[in-house]
């Protein structure tokens, strides 16, 4: 009955009805990174509809949710406009939440991760600091290590990051959202 | 003609030349461009991956300051942020969400803001005036570029055709240009995953760089940072992976039509391209 | 207002109609005028104080003739001569409508298209005796709602000035006056009472446009207006209607939808 | 006062086992107004019909109950026996003793007590029946047919043989509908036109069809028995009974680039054509649209090349009217084309055809002669993908529903693709074959296994081209999401199935209903699959929902019993329960006061609106009149009378009153 | 409480005789059992019931109402069920308004086919009734028409 309820959370938060897919295929069909995932759009919507936990965990545990890129392909050409990207985004949320993450997750939950905190502290993105702190997270000191110096060169980088004045709201935004959630796992 | 402005992160860092074309066109057109006042980063794939809430009290703020600023209208060059913009301002429809959001930022919002992208401000305010002063015909075959974020989800942004759009290449043929018929206009170049997969990244825009250099485009046009950035930054990585490298530029669509308007190529920040631009 | 008269005056004079039906200054408040000439036109008024709903005249053919008429209408009145059309009991050849807009201007109509242009415009908003009651109501339970009204229904001694006030009540013969069979008494006993008043309402539904014309006739105070009032308002998001704003086809009981409610149903 | 007459039936045991029939028999027999109250073992047997005979005459009874089994079972029996007796038909009821008492409850005293109760409820509302007379409508024995296909063409040769006159209207210069244009027909292939050009020729040479082509029904009035149809007889320029189709006309023509709607699009036509070769009539009609001298004033070639005079330029849309008792409609569907699906691509690939086109491709009178040839360059193409399921199954774009023929004709296609051209590969995307009928899943395992067509479980994401290919973005799902890649030739969708275009207007001109999509409805999905809900009209064919040819010609005769049905008598005879308005003596005439709201919610348009006129000519009130021929006896127009001006015979308000009273009634 | 005293209400059924008549008549044929409250009155349609008529009833002494016809799409007529399902939805609304306990106006879809829910349906509107008691409140007021008319006779 457990999992049973996530599919019913998951239709509360998203409006997906998993059992209105019927397995045409067609987001695979079209999904651009469909052969990169552990199991296709299509084949996540199949394993949510047995409604068991074995499935649902697989699900939180696969790479399929992390390699989505929210291009909305499969939304724009599903015969039963299911809204597999916002699902996506919540079985996301959901992974963190029970800490269930495919080791593919890391450097782009890294990666978001050193986004929202840049523009928590300054309000807007400091790409500077985002990719020193992304391979800070990562480890991955020499990636792009010729890319930087070039972007630098042609002015596309600023040494200093750009601050709003009202940082405050800013800090109100991360406290009552996902800190928020943070908070109460613990 | 006066028209609300919403530049976006990207637009003042890694994309300063989008910026600078747009504004650099906006000048000749005569349209006055009112940045809105200490806005801030919509949150782009990172919020709304990690974040529901988050997602949307973001853009809601920038609107929110909008709204204070008293603007009606606003263009959002960048297609992350116009797609986050609009797609918070539907999310927001709902009674409980709203209540929530602007119990977190404080600010009044009503979502009354008209959000528009910089191919819908050229269509409206454009298409005529550029005709009539272009000065260098852009008498260049290239594949127009629209990626995701312009384009869906359709129910939302009801923005020309899902697949197959057309108002970009409508504009290039207006400064004398031609377009090619392709096949990857709409499909995804790797988006947020360029520095945290950059691997996919080359796959994916390589698909779409080798299908436009195929069909004999001479550059490709866009009106997204992020698939500027996949597309032209990354193209040491792309390259790696197709078969037959290319070295097409890839270049806005503010630019090419600033080009036609006989802006200088360093004023619309055409020198800043990692692929050199010789158009 | 002075250009009311003369339009109305004028009228008459020239033939376009032979009656004018507004109101002149009564005793205690304004009360309803007869023209048949320019020189009795001089006496109408028409202000705030105009709430009598004249439409009530309008299909009285023994008043009314077979020729053409006009009517001064209040916002209430337009309402009611709106589903008068609808309902085929007005044509819009015979009438010919007056009034007078916010900013004083005098304004004509004639086609159900455009008074629903104009009217539209007017929300239908509970006043502030009406706010005061229903809220009241609404507060009750099941049966202190049935006693509130038992108690207001005891004072009713069937005297129909309800129905008479009632621009839609035009059935030539009441329900209560059909006798094969007496569907209800036509005399007061308390469930002949409340029969009458549920009946009334469920007679009222998708037509009445809240002139609250019963409730001011009735001569002991029997707040009867809320029924149907309460009726429409809960009606109006059910049926997907604007509350005052009747619609040419398709009237809220004699039409259906697949998907209406049916929670109730089991 | 009343003299009812009440008999009591056993019913073997069945009523008397848990009921006390006698104590029914006497208690009722004490209650105001009954005459006579017997019981008896069988009332329905010949002696207990004899009963209620004698007593009908010897007690003089002016109503008759029985309390006996439900009245859907022996009503008609009963009354039959009273009316053999003198006593109105309508003067009987039954009170159902035995499925809604005797069955239901155990024996005892609330039992027998509650069969009291049905019975006395039965007494009470027999005394407030009038005698009613069965309602007969004389019935005109010709038959109206609106649609030349198949269903058309068996439903009108049906009723012709029953010896009654047709009229058959076509839209088309020719009948023969989308059968005409198939190739071979699934399962056993056979070629269609070869089996439907016989029955074209054999509609023209009837003598009791009269055929109209190029017409359309402009309006239809009145009721079941008594239509009135008019019909619009478009121009076709071109006089039909001094034409001798020898088609001289049609190769002068110089406007040779129409795409011929025959051919659907992939071939050309003339402005004076004839469809296709095998029409029927064999004879020209010119397309004004496209003729020069009607766009520009000049030409008139095929006036020079004509023998026989047969032009006729200045030639207007006439209307006629036709007097028929019945309508049969048979106007068949049509299909979403090509540039209806966004992914792929809007209808610009040449090579993306519709299901109906490679009919075309595929058919020996097409524009290949049968050769399948892309239509952009000609060649053989020499790898096929069929998608399944275009447009069905698909709210977000298409429409819901499945188009039903679409598995059939799909493996039929890639059937015919692999006989005609050996060395090709075909694939199929589908997401379910549905090959429901008489060897029709044998046919579809003769195409995976035989024809060697590549089955694959999935749909397609987009086709796009390149490099003179349409690459195909597909999907295997049973290989657990496996994407597939084909470079194709040539890319065939099964299109939706859809209402023919105007069907809406058309319905609306008949009063029939519709079903969102906008096929017809039919009046009751299992038991009433080609009546409508307006009497007199029937269906046939695909304009109720997509179907394939046999279930087509089935319905099409099916449609054809049920109008000879009616044509097998002269008169119609109906159940008087039908709405009447009340009528009273002058001034009053009605208490009806025109409001009509019985007019909006009366599912059989059978209000209308009477006029009375003073002597003078001039109005005096309009008020509602139910039309006897459409009432069908609902009674909904009755709970919404609020003078109560309005009632139902059978089930007055007098009736039911009383019913109610009498069972609350202590 | 003893077994004797078990209320029993008295109800009355208001069905089409297409659907739940005939619906009921199937419970008969398959000897399905019910309790013996419930009494049907038989319309050809659900669009043919007169709201005056439940209020009738219940002036008359009925503790319960049952109203039943056919489901969606199902209808004889077509349209009658769903003009009756308008028609009481305005009515419950106009009841409740009123303070009358829509509690004892049981709606229902039965279809023909449907017998064993009929059975069902007669006996939880017999227990849900019986739970809610006798309907006092609307008999006192319409004896009272009764005995003031009788009074007044006498």
């Amino acid at each position: 009955m457990e999992h049973k309820g996530k599919i019913t959370d998951l239709q509360s938060h998203t409006g997906v009805e998993v059992m209105r897919c019927y397995q045409c295929g067609k987001c695979t069909a079209g999904c651009v990174l469909a052969t990169d995932m552990n199991f296709p759009p299509s084949y996540v919507m199949r394993l949510l509809q047995t409604g068991t936990k074995e499935n649902y965990i697989k699900i939180l545990g696969s790479n399929s949710i992390w390699l989505c890129l929210n291009c909305e392909n499969c939304l724009g050409r599903c015969p039963m406009e299911i809204d597999i990207p916002k699902m996506m985004d919540y079985l996301r949320t959901q992974a963190i939440k029970e800490n269930i993450l495919h080791p593919d997750s890391k450097p782009i939950i890294s990666f978001h991760r050193s986004f929202l905190d840049s523009i928590k502290y300054t309000g807007r993105l400091y790409e500077l600091g985002l990719i020193a702190e992304f391979k800070a997270r990562t480890f991955r000191v020499t990636q792009d290590l010729t890319i930087a110096p070039a972007m630098f060169l042609k002015g596309k980088l600023h040494l200093l990051p750009e601050k709003i004045k009202d940082r405050m709201t800013m800090k109100r935004i991360f406290a009552k959202t996902i800190e928020n959630v943070k908070t109460e796992n613990k | 003609m006066k028209i609300g402005f919403y530049p976006g992160c990207s637009l003042t860092g890694s994309s300063r030349e989008y910026n600078e074309s747009v504004v650099a066109i906006a000048k000749v057109l005569d349209i006055e461009l009112t940045e809105i006042n200490d806005w801030n980063c919509c949150g782009a794939t990172a919020a709304h991956s990690m974040n529901e809430e988050l997602s949307m009290s973001l853009p809601a703020r920038i609107m929110a300051m909008a709204e204070k600023q008293g603007l009606t209208e606003v263009v959002v060059p960048c297609a992350a942020c116009y797609n986050r913009l609009k797609v918070t301002q539907h999310d927001l429809k709902d009674e409980t969400k709203r209540k929530r959001v602007s119990e977190i930022l404080q600010l009044p919002y009503d979502g009354s803001i008209e959000i528009i992208n910089v191919l819908q401000m050229l269509e409206k305010y454009g298409a005529e005036n550029i005709k009539a002063k272009v000065t260098q015909p852009f008498a260049h075959k290239v594949a127009c570029y629209y990626g995701c974020l312009l384009v869906r989800p359709h129910s939302i942004l009801q923005f020309d055709r899902v697949e197959d759009p057309q108002s970009m290449d409508e504009l290039i043929k207006v400064v004398g240009g031609t377009t090619i018929d392709w096949a990857f206009k709409t499909e995804c170049c790797g988006g947020g995953f360029s520095v945290s997969r950059t691997d996919l990244v080359a796959k994916l825009s390589g698909n779409i760089l080798e299908d436009a250099a195929d069909r004999g485009a001479e550059a490709l046009i866009v009106a997204c940072p992020m698939c500027q950035s996949n597309l032209d930054m990354r193209r040491g990585a792309i390259n790696k992976v197709i078969e037959r490298p290319s070295d097409i530029p890839v270049i806005y669509i503010t630019q090419a039509i600033g080009l036609a308007l006989g802006i200088d190529a360093k004023e619309l920040g055409l020198k800043r391209h990692f692929v050199t631009v010789e158009l | 207002m002075e250009k009311l008269r003369e339009r109305a005056a004028a009228i008459l004079a020239d033939g376009t109609v032979s009656l004018v039906i507004g109101y002149e200054e009564g005793t205690k408040r304004p009360r309803p005028l007869f023209c048949h000439d320019g020189e009795s036109a001089r006496k109408l008024i028409f202000d705030s104080r105009c709430f009598h709903n004249l439409a009530v005249y309008l299909t009285k053919k023994e008043l009314v003739g077979n020729g053409r008429f006009a009517v001064t209408a209040t916002i209430s009145t337009l309402r009611s001569i709106m589903q008068l059309y609808v309902e085929n009991q007005l044509s819009e050849d015979k009438l010919l409508i007056l009034t007078v807009d916010l900013s004083g201007t005098l304004r004509e109509f004639v086609t159900f298209d455009e008074i629903s242009a104009y009217v539209e415009q007017f929300e239908l908003k509970r006043s502030e005796r009406e706010q005061a009651i229903l809220t009241r109501i609404e507060g009750m339970t099941r049966e202190e709602r049935w006693n509130f009204w038992q108690e207001e229904m005891s004072h009713c001694f069937k005297c129909y000035a309800c129905r008479s006030a009632c621009p839609l009540c035009y059935c030539t013969k009441c329900v209560v006056e059909v006798n094969r069979p007496q569907w209800i008494n036509p005399w007061p006993a308390p469930v002949a009472n409340m029969e009458w008043h549920i009946n009334r309402a469920m007679h009222m539904v998708g037509r009445c446009t809240a002139c609250g014309a019963c409730g001011d006739a009735c001569p002991v105070g029997i707040p009867i207006d809320l029924i149907t009032r309460k009726m429409m308002e809960d009606m109006a998001p059910e049926f997907g209607y604007i509350p005052g704003l009747p619609v040419k086809k398709g009237n809220a009981l004699s039409t259906w939808k697949l998907d209406d409610r049916e929670q109730f149903i089991r | 006062m009343s003299k009812i007459g009440v008999f009591i039936c056993h019913c073997g045991e069945n009523i008397s086992a848990t009921v006390d029939v006698e104590r029914v028999a006497r208690e009722i027999g004490g209650m105001e107004g009954v005459a006579h109250a017997i019981d008896y073992k069988y009332m329905c047997s010949d002696p207990g019909q004899t009963f209620i005979k004698e007593a009908v005459k010897k007690y003089d009874l002016d109503g008759v109950v029985v309390g006996a089994c439900s009245p859907r079972m022996h009503e008609p029996t009963f009354r039959r026996a009273c009316a053999e007796a003198g006593l109105n038909p309508y003067l009987c009821e039954m009170a159902n003793l035995r499925e809604h008492c005797s069955w239901v409850h155990e024996k005892g005293e609330e039992t027998t007590e509650k069969a009291i109760d049905l019975v006395k409820m039965l007494v009470e509302k027999v005394k407030k029946n009038n005698p009613l007379e069965s309602i007969k409508v004389p019935v005109t024995k010709r038959a109206l047919v609106i649609g030349g296909g198949i269903a058309g063409i068996q439903a009108s040769l049906d009723i012709a043989n029953t010896g009654h006159k047709v009229i058959l209207i076509e839209r088309d210069p020719s009948i023969g509908g989308h059968m005409s244009q198939l190739s071979e027909t699934f399962p056993t292939l056979d070629c269609s036109q070869c089996i439907l050009t016989p029955r074209m020729v054999e509609v023209a040479q009837h003598p009791n069809i009269k055929l109209y082509t190029y017409a359309e029904l402009e309006s239809l009035e009145g009721f079941i028995g008594n239509f009135t149809a008019k019909i619009r007889l478009k121009a076709k320029s071109v006089n039909y009974s001094t034409c001798t189709g020898c088609g001289a006309c049609i190769q002068k023509c110089p406007v040779k680039k129409i795409p011929s709607e025959f051919n659907a699009g992939l071939g050309t036509r003339t402005a004076i054509y004839v469809p296709f070769p095998q029409a029927v009539p064999n004879k020209p009609v010119i397309d004004r649209v496209n003729c020069n001298y009607y766009k520009r004033g000049a030409c008139k070639i095929c006036e020079k090349t004509c023998q026989v005079g047969s032009i006729e330029w200045d030639k207007e849309d006439e209307i006629i009217s036709e007097e028929v008792g019945a309508v049969v409609l048979a106007t068949g569907f049509d299909v979403k084309g090509t540039d209806f699906f966004p992914e792929y691509g809007y209808g610009k690939y040449k090579d993306v055809l519709t299901g109906l086109q490679f009919e075309r491709l595929a058919s020996a009178s097409g524009p290949t002669f049968g050769e399948i040839r892309r239509p952009s360059d000609g060649a053989i193409p020499k790898k096929i993908v069929f998608i399944a399921c275009a447009g069905s199954r698909d709210p977000a774009k298409g429409i819901p529903y499945c188009s039903k023929i679409c598995c059939m004709y799909t493996a039929k296609h890639a059937m015919l693709y692999q006989h005609k051209v050996h060395d090709g590969e075909s694939t199929v995307f589908y997401m379910d074959i549905r090959a429901g009928g008489k060897n029709y899943e044998e046919f579809v395992r003769r195409a995976i296994e035989e024809d060697t067509v590549n089955y694959v479980r999935g749909r397609v994401a987009r086709v796009y081209e390149k490099n003179g290919k349409l690459i195909v973005k597909g999907v295997d799902t049973l290989l657990g999401g496996e994407q597939v890649e084909i470079e194709a030739d040539m890319v065939v969708l099964a299109t939706a199935g859809v209402a023919n275009c105007g069907s809406e207007q058309l319905a609306q001109k008949l009063h029939v209903s519709y079903d969102p999509y906008h096929f017809f409805a039919e009046a009751h999905p299992k038991l009433k699959p080609v009546e409508t809900n307006t009497a007199g009209i029937f269906l046939a064919g695909a304009c109720q929902a997509p179907k394939d040819i046999p279930e087509t010609v089935g319905m099409a005769s099916g449609a054809a019993v049920k109008v000879a049905a009616l044509f097998s008598n002269n008169e119609l005879v109906r159940e008087p329960i039908i709405a009447v308005v009340n009528r009273l003596a002058p001034p009053l005439y009605s208490t009806c006061v025109g409001c009509f709201m019985c007019e909006t919610a009366c599912p059989y348009n059978a209000i209308e609106h009477e006029e009375i006129k003073a002597r003078d000519g001039s109005l005096i009130r309009t008020i509602a009149r139910v039309n006897s021929g459409l009432c069908q006896g609902c009674g909904t127009c009755v709970a919404f009378c609020r003078s109560k001006s309005i009632d139902i015979q059978g089930y007055t308000n007098e009736q039911v009153y009383a019913e109610v009273m009498s069972l609350l009634n202590d | 409480m003893s077994s004797e005293e078990i209320f029993e209400p008295k109800i009355v059924a208001f069905v089409c005789n297409w659907c739940t008549y005939a619906g009921a008549d199937l419970t008969g044929t398959s000897r399905l059992k019910y309790a013996t409250n419930v009494k049907i009155v038989r319309f050809p349609c659900t669009g043919r019931i007169d709201f005056l008529l439940l209020l009738k009833s219940f002036a008359q002494g009925a503790d319960g109402i049952i109203v039943s016809g056919c489901h969606p799409n199902d209808c004889h007529y077509t349209s009658g069920n769903f003009h009756a399902r308008r028609r009481w939805i305005a009515f419950r609304s106009i009841l409740d308004m009123m303070g009358v306990d829509v509690r004892r106006v049981q709606y229902s879809w039965v279809s023909a086919a449907e017998g064993s829910k009929w059975a069902d349906l007669v006996n939880n509107t017999v227990a849900d009734i019986r739970a809610l008691g006798p309907y006092t409140d609307y008999q006192k007021v319409a004896d009272y028409l009764e005995k003031e008319v009788q009074d007044g006779e006498a």
